[in-house]
């Protein structure tokens, strides 16, 4: 895997293992196990970015060699979208979201000086760190790394005669159990953190919203990943020793994998929004100095969602052989669940009304991804209605749907969140300028590639598949050009992240000086020198006097309020 | 370009229909909140000296700016719930009678087509197998039953707008009636291994008089040999792709 | 929590009732009542459940919330449950059936 | 490295300390592990009438013992944790030997029916039934281990008198593998 993007984080991030291991390697630190999570997602974006620069090119010229890759071959096609899949979500989306700025947010929104269990949380990132590198190793076992598609159903996962892979099947989902542990050992820690060690005065409605949203979102994981780990164990001895718990020839049964699958893959969807929406969240009040419309209403409609969540799963298996009752019963949850969906983007977009919005770097992402978002938001509906699934389903009107939902969530959302939190964590503004290019660059060529997708899916062209000149009815010239439009657009999005790599490393030595608060924001981590020293706090624990969204508050001659000011 | 393929099967209409309501019900909404989000992003720059506005958000009249448009959204999303449950059923849950009956079985990477033979029939001798063609009567209601013999695979005909997975241990009873005559594509869309990619097929829907035409040129193979035959031929096809670069 | 609230619990009485209700749920089923098996088993399971969580784990004097943290991953459990039996308990649905269980596979019919 | 710990885990806003607080989070995430896992072998029990003909193979005697054993070693433990509260580290580190010893006793008798059950012809492979015979009793044994291993540790810092709060927390965890056999004993072994 070797492009540019890759290389540069892959470089920096030895650079930091040469300087002494215990500030950064064994360091049980928050804000460096953040860093360690966010570089290793950051890199293992790269890497998912090049599968996708891999298969796109196969698809716009199939056949052909691919620059930097060589010919692809069927099983290197499934191999590459599996593990694009698994990695986006897991090694990209998780660590970033939820473990990077959850670790490096956490304790110092909160005002204390750590995670309550520093050295879990570094057997959290050691665990993780460890699945990262089993997964990649998958690529390097005789047969190649699993190819049967991110949701591992059986029978084709547990047989190796049947998927052809068989060392990559277990050591993916070995990779994604271990994964699932040290996400489980990091949550356990978070939710004790947040409930037991917030600073003097903070009450529960005083927790900015982004805590409160990763705090649901890791519930919600836990209390939706326990049967998976049990399938996954059980699929895992399907895989290794040839028990048939999802064999109907044994006496198993597939469908059960599939509905243990999705109890867990429904709520991951919230489990990865819902962080997202708590960074833009802070982003839009800031960059507009208006209170956050409604905060109470935010967090309970967020309670909503997480409940709600937890009954829709059959929706992705409408079509799949479950009982065809139940898919009226899941068709109604699924619309449901927009509801509280819908009233957050609403307050967001309220909390916009008689702002006073300056569009630095954070806000033009948040605003691209509120934007945005609502496509993959509506399309959701054409899905989540049972009797269009049926034409839907495993088509790339999906694949464009769920990029339209996770694209915006991870990467504009994520970049939100590092543009914003930049100065915090290394001291230094980045630079607008490059910040601009990279956001026009990512978010222009993005509707490039998958609005051919919504296109091309509406055509009847189905996922997954190697080559689409195979089926003459999808091999029609206009089809091939969307494919190479989007496959083009591809390409340029992965070379516009040219530019944020330079503007990071550049910034960290060169950057303009931020100061402790130059977004002139509320929460507590604004008090803090930047980058904050071990401890967080080097002038005492603050103590907090009220919520963190009172901008522009009438009377005061500052727009902003910090949390901590006693008056 | 964003049309869908011709409409062969008589409830193909009603899920072209259930997209158009969907889409100009959530398209409303859709352009309705981009708007109101440029418009306020845009209203409210940033001005010296004009200080913003403080809004909690938690007085019952503010809230009416969030609940009214809700309600006016669970309306549509109830309204959408009917339109497809009553789609979905039509499709999925009721078996109007039918005239002729076959089965289809995946297997890693091909289908096997088991049409009733002239006796009109299934499960007798004089079935007629085939592989990756499917043969049905235009404007006859089709049972098919669904059957694997390894992994999922999943039945779809796009020109039909229908869609089912195949598992293996179970039998999926659907039905279709075809309203066009011509050749189309089906699909294998589950993915069902390294062959996935290449699993597709074809389906002919014939007039009656070329069915019956194609029949009796069939049935001169009866039994399995055909099937066996193309099956081999199809499995060292997928060996080739497989092991040797295209 | 402090020493003294624990001193009120006589945790052997605790333990000899358990063991009371491990010989009922063991001798139970041997009457070979059906009903009085599911009582005897799975009544009693929960029972003896309940009397560790409340007097061993002290949940009795533990703060409420836990007890809703616990039960939510019941809840959750629950909706698996309810979710996944109409597909995984029965041999047959709406326009399905189990051909493993009918004895009608593939092979058979190939 | 330092190991001072940080003021983060001295804070206490909910009224629970924070090591507890971490262990009833650790319970709840593992309820719904084996919760997943049990609810898959209910759903496809139900639908496989057959498998009360399989569980007749398994040893409700052995099965009982074990949940005596299992029983007795909660007790145990318990009382580990009230000496530890009385500051009474000498009785404090001798019932979490004894608990270790139960548990002991327990894998024992667990091997031994696994030696009977397979040499019998019942391995995992025999039929789903005992695949997920197999599978939950295993994992089950798993968290046995590692309940002793943990103890062990414990039982090293008592001694000394300190982190005796670590008592209850472990003691915690030992009874929640406790009642997760309450419930796979009447489901494996006595139903029929």
């Amino acid at each position: 895997m070797g492009d540019t993007v890759t290389a540069h984080v892959d470089d920096h991030h030895g650079h930091h293992e040469q300087d002494f291991w215990s500030t950064y390697v064994f360091s049980t630190d928050h804000k460096m196990i953040g860093f360690q999570y966010l570089f290793t997602g950051l890199f293992m974006a790269a890497v998912g970015g090049f599968m996708a620069y891999v298969f796109r090119m196969q698809l716009a010229f199939p056949g052909e060699s691919v620059p930097g890759f060589g010919l692809v071959t069927p099983g290197d096609y499934n191999a590459l979208i599996t593990n694009h899949g698994t990695i986006m979500i897991f090694w990209v989306a998780m660590p970033m979201l939820i473990a990077a700025f959850g670790n490096f947010l956490i304790p110092l929104m909160i005002g204390c000086d750590d995670m309550v269990f520093p050295r879990l949380n570094r057997l959290s990132y050691q665990i993780f760190l460890i699945s990262t590198i089993l997964l990649l190793a998958g690529f390097f076992v005789p047969g190649g790394a699993f190819g049967g598609a991110w949701t591992t159903y059986p029978p084709l996962a547990a047989r190796g005669e049947y998927n052809l892979t068989p060392l990559g099947a277990p050591i993916w989902l070995l990779a994604v159990a271990l994964e699932i542990v040290a996400f489980l050992l990091g949550g356990i820690n978070f939710v004790t953190t947040v409930m037991n060690s917030r600073a003097p005065g903070m009450k529960m409605m005083d927790i900015p919203i982004v805590i409160w949203m990763i705090i649901i979102a890791v519930v919600l994981f836990m209390f939706s990943v326990g049967p998976l780990v049990a399938g996954a164990v059980m699929l895992l001895f399907d895989q290794v020793l040839g028990t048939s718990f999802f064999i109907p020839s044994g006496g198993g049964d597939p469908v059960l994998f599939q509905h243990l699958f999705w109890f867990f893959g429904h709520p991951e969807v919230y489990v990865i929004l819902l962080p997202e929406m708590g960074i833009v969240a802070e982003i839009i009040t800031v960059f507009s100095r208006k209170k956050l419309f409604g905060y109470k209403l935010i967090v309970y409609t967020t309670f909503m969602v997480g409940i709600l969540s937890m009954i829709v799963w059959a929706h992705h298996q409408f079509i799949a052989g479950i009982d065809p009752r139940m898919a009226s019963v899941f068709s109604f949850t699924t619309i449901l669940i927009s509801i509280p969906i819908a009233v957050t983007f609403f307050a967001y977009i309220a909390t916009l009304y008689g702002g006073s919005i300056e569009f630095k770097l954070p806000m033009l992402w948040a605003i691209g991804m509120i934007a945005e978002f609502l496509v993959g938001g509506v399309t959701g509906i054409y899905l989540g209605a049972s009797g269009l699934d049926i034409y839907f389903h495993e088509n790339t009107f999906v694949v464009a749907h769920f990029h339209y939902t996770m694209f915006p969530i991870v990467i504009l959302g994520g970049f939100a969140g590092m543009y914003y939190w930049y100065p915090k964590m290394f001291g230094r503004m980045m630079n607008e300028t490059l910040g601009k290019i990279h956001f026009w660059g990512t978010i222009i060529p993005f509707n490039f590639i998958f609005m051919p997708l919504f296109s091309l899916g509406i055509g009847g062209q189905h996922r997954r598949i190697y080559n689409y000149l195979n089926f003459p009815d999808l091999a029609s010239p206009e089809f091939q050009n969307l494919r190479v439009l989007a496959t083009t657009a591809t390409v340029i999005m992965l070379l516009f992240q040219i530019p944020f790599v330079i503007n990071w490393f550049r910034s960290m030595k060169s950057g303009e000086e931020a100061g402790n608060n130059p977004w002139k924001a509320n929460t507590l981590e604004w008090v803090a020198p930047s980058p904050p020293p071990h401890g967080n706090f080097p002038d005492g624990l603050p103590t907090v006097y009220r919520g963190p969204y009172e901008y522009s508050v009438p009377g005061r001659d500052e727009d902003y309020w910090p949390q901590n000011a006693p008056n | 370009m964003w049309e869908f393929p011709v409409s062969a099967a008589s409830f193909s209409g009603e899920v072209d229909y259930l997209f158009n309501l969907i889409t100009s019900l959530v398209g409303f909404w859709f352009i309705l909140a981009e708007i109101v989000l440029f418009y306020l992003v845009f209203r409210f720059r940033k001005k010296e000296g004009v200080k913003a506005l403080y809004i909690t958000g938690e007085t019952k009249k503010q809230l009416a700016w969030i609940f009214v448009p809700l309600a006016l959204v669970v309306m549509c999303d109830i309204w959408i719930d009917l339109a497809t449950v009553k789609v979905w059923n039509n499709i999925k849950l009721n078996l109007p009678a039918e005239d002729e009956k076959v089965r289809a079985i995946g297997q890693q990477w091909s289908w096997i087509f088991i049409h009733e033979g002239p006796d009109g029939k299934l499960n007798t001798a004089d079935d007629i197998s085939t592989v990756n063609e499917l043969h049905v009567n235009v404007n006859k209601v089709v049972h098919f039953e669904l059957e694997s013999k390894d992994v999922l695979h999943g039945f779809s005909v796009p020109v039909f707008r229908l869609k089912q997975d195949v598992i293996p241990g179970r039998i999926i009873t659907g039905w279709f009636k075809p309203t066009l005559t011509g050749e189309f594509d089906i699909q294998c869309t589950k993915m069902c291994g390294i062959g996935h990619g290449l699993m597709g097929a074809r389906i002919f829907i014939h007039t009656p008089a070329d069915y019956d035409q194609w029949m009796a040129k069939a049935s001169k193979n009866p039994g399995n040999e055909v099937a066996t035959v193309a099956m081999n031929q199809t499995n060292s096809n997928i060996g080739e792709v497989k092991w040797v670069t295209p | 929590m402090t020493a003294e609230s624990h001193g009120h619990t006589n945790y052997v009485k605790i333990w000899g009732i358990l063991l009371f209700l491990l010989v009922v749920s063991v001798v139970g089923p041997m009457l070979e009542i059906p009903v009085l098996t599911l009582i005897t088993a799975f009544g009693i399971a929960i029972v003896k459940a309940l009397m560790v969580a409340a007097y061993f784990m002290h949940l009795n004097i533990e703060k409420r919330y836990v007890w809703y943290m616990l039960i939510s991953g019941l809840v959750a459990l629950l909706v698996l449950f309810v979710g996944l039996s109409s597909d995984i308990m029965t041999d047959t649905g709406k326009n399905w059936e189990d051909c493993i269980a009918t004895s009608s596979c593939v092979e058979q019919r190939l | 490295m330092s190991l001072a710990k940080p003021i983060a885990t001295t804070r206490e806003v909910t009224g629970i300390p924070t090591g507890r607080l971490a262990v009833w989070w650790v319970i709840a995430s593992e309820i719904v592990i084996f919760g997943g896992l049990v609810t898959c072998y209910l759903l496809m029990r139900l639908n496989n009438v057959s498998w009360g003909d399989e569980a007749s193979h398994t040893s409700t005697a052995a099965g009982a013992t074990n949940t005596f054993v299992l029983l007795t070693s909660s007790l145990f433990i318990v009382l580990a944790h009230a000496a530890a509260e009385k500051k009474d580290t000498e009785k404090a580190f001798k019932f979490i030997w004894y608990t270790i010893g139960m548990g002991l006793v327990f894998l024992l008798v667990k091997s031994y029916e696994y030696t009977t059950e397979i040499s019998h012809g019942y391995t995992i492979f025999k039929s789903v039934f005992w695949s997920f015979y197999y599978t939950a009793t295993g994992l089950h044994a798993l968290h046995v281990i590692g309940g002793m291993v943990i103890m062990g540790i414990i039982s090293m810092d008592v001694k000394k008198g300190k982190e005796l709060q670590r008592v209850e927390l472990i003691g915690l965890y030992w009874h929640f593998v406790d009642i997760v056999w309450i419930f796979l004993f009447p489901l494996l072994y006595i139903a029929k």
